[in-house]
């Protein structure tokens, strides 16, 4: 098996977290120890020589191929969570269930002033907010509330740390910004 | 009853009418351009009537292309009266055709180098790339973890803390259910592993079970120190 | 920015999908498109002269870096994959659909003869196509096409890359004798 180091890199590349050199033995059956080791190493070598994009780390037992830190803000430029675009209304919308939850349609309709099944429909979608059931009155209405991504989202241990809506516009606006 | 025996799928023999028609064309070694229609008719309808004996539930389809078949046979038979009549047979040419290369295409398509058959490709755990020096993100010692701890705490109405019952969750169970969170999701919050109708009892239990997780190694936990949340990553 | 090709090569190395060169043009802000391709044309390069573990793929409009197929075996040894697992049924319905699409249920069921409810629902599932809306003829039937993961899938730069089908002419053809 010459080319253990190929199929060791491409095990590399493909899992999700450090590799012990026990598991790489496991999986090639042949080569023991000392080989996978020497591939290793070399592995290493190679990539310290190229000074490409890449290292191999020696990792919580294992062996892991991880980005130059040198690189790190591009890499925090590209995993950035998308930004959350929301417009007015749907912002609008998303604080007054925040605020006044478990709230039904019909009363976030009445503060808005307008039609807002768009909306809720969006938001939903989104998990930003969820279905908490049904009020037992009359027409059985839809009752919303936030939902833990809404916290996520926002950066919110929970409910109580919400800012005021005011706060939330701008938060809007900054994403908004970001994406360009 | 015995019948029962040999009810078998259509889809085992043949996948539609389609299969089946080419299957005769291609036993017969015939040109799809000059198909004998009374030849293949006869034996597309033989075969439906050995299904039929078989128990095979056989589809509408079939039912479809034989009488197709039978109906282009007919037309074969009458007398042509205009030298540029179309051939009868075009109406099941042009379908075969188009099966034809469509099966061909999904021939090519399997053939290709298949992303998770052949070639796969990096499964990256966001979070190491970005954990390296990383300055906003500290290790969070016991201290940090008790405040946390004691904010909930406080956070459990009064109600909850007196109402403890009998069947109080082991420090070892908990161990494994919070590994069943990260095995489905990689990594939690603190906060999430505390629900806020939790009873004090399992409160603690949580606990813990989340310090005796570190002890062994099985947990990393770190807290962003702009938002103040306490993540565990399961290594 | 000497250092372009380190810095794609990081990012390649983190994205989770294939990674367009707008996208890598808009996270390093300096290079214009034809720098960012360069840098792609090279590592590609360099990664064919070294032959080792892995390869850059153009599939699905971006670049991917991929495992080489030879060691496929090794990898599935590491890893436990979700396989494609395709039935012929399945294969020839995806076909219709990409070699025809848009394209409604009744045109994929009269090509195939049969009815394929259960494949569509199957092959939505996994997410090799999508509905993309519905047809204004009577009955409002839905319309069916192939997502960015049937590329990514079936290693393809976009919907053009797809092979040519076999001309029919007469019996004897390969299609007909792998019919089996």
């Amino acid at each position: 098996m010459e080319n253990i180091k190929n199929i060791i890199e491409s095990l590399l590349l493909v899992t999700e977290e450090p590799l012990t050199i026990d598991r790489i033995k496991n999986i090639l059956i042949e080569p023991g120890r000392k080989e996978v080791h020497n591939a290793l190493t070399e592995l290493s070598a190679e990539y310290e020589a190229r000074k490409g994009g890449f290292l191999l780390r020696e990792v919580a037992g294992g062996y892991q191929i991880r980005t130059r830190p040198e690189y790190r803000e591009w890499i925090k430029r590209l995993i950035q969570p998308k930004p959350l675009r929301l417009s007015k209304a749907a912002l609008e919308t998303l604080a007054i269930i925040a605020y006044k939850q478990p709230i039904i349609r019909s009363d976030i309709e009445h503060i808005r002033g307008v039609n807002c099944g768009g909306i809720l429909r969006m938001l939903l979608e989104r998990k930003l907010i969820r279905i908490l059931g049904r009020k037992e009155i009359p027409g059985r209405p839809i009752i919303y509330a936030t939902t833990k991504q809404f916290l996520e989202t926002f950066d919110l241990k929970d409910l109580k740390d919400l800012p005021t809506p005011e706060e939330i516009a701008t938060l809007g606006d900054a994403s908004l910004e970001n994406m360009e | 009853m015995q019948a029962d025996i040999y009810n078998v799928q259509i889809d085992d023999i043949f996948e539609g009418p389609m299969d089946l028609l080419l299957h005769l064309i291609k036993k017969h070694e015939v040109d799809i351009y000059d198909i004998p229609i009374a030849l293949i008719t006869k034996q597309y309808l033989e075969y439906i009537e050995w299904m039929k004996i078989m128990n095979i539930d056989i589809a509408g389809d079939f039912i479809v292309m034989a009488s197709t078949l039978t109906k282009i046979k007919s037309r074969m038979l009458l007398p042509s009266h205009e030298e540029e009549d179309e051939d009868p047979r075009l109406e099941l040419v042009k379908p075969i055709e188009e099966y034809l290369r469509m099966k061909s295409a999904a021939e090519k398509l399997a053939a290709r180098t298949l992303l998770g058959e052949d070639t796969f490709v990096r499964n990256p755990r966001l979070e190491d790339h970005l954990m390296d020096h990383e300055a906003e993100i500290i290790p969070v010692g016991l201290f940090e973890l008790i405040d946390a701890f004691q904010k909930i705490l406080e956070n459990i109405s009064p109600h909850e803390r007196v109402n403890i019952t009998a069947d109080t969750i082991s420090v070892r169970d908990k161990i494994v259910q919070i590994v069943e969170i990260f095995e489905t999701r990689g990594s939690t919050t603190f906060n999430e592993l505390f629900p806020k109708d939790a009873e004090q009892s399992e409160v603690i239990v949580t606990f813990l079970a989340i310090l005796e997780m570190v002890k062994l190694s099985l947990v990393r936990i770190i807290q962003n120190t702009r938002t103040g949340i306490i993540r565990l990553f399961y290594l």
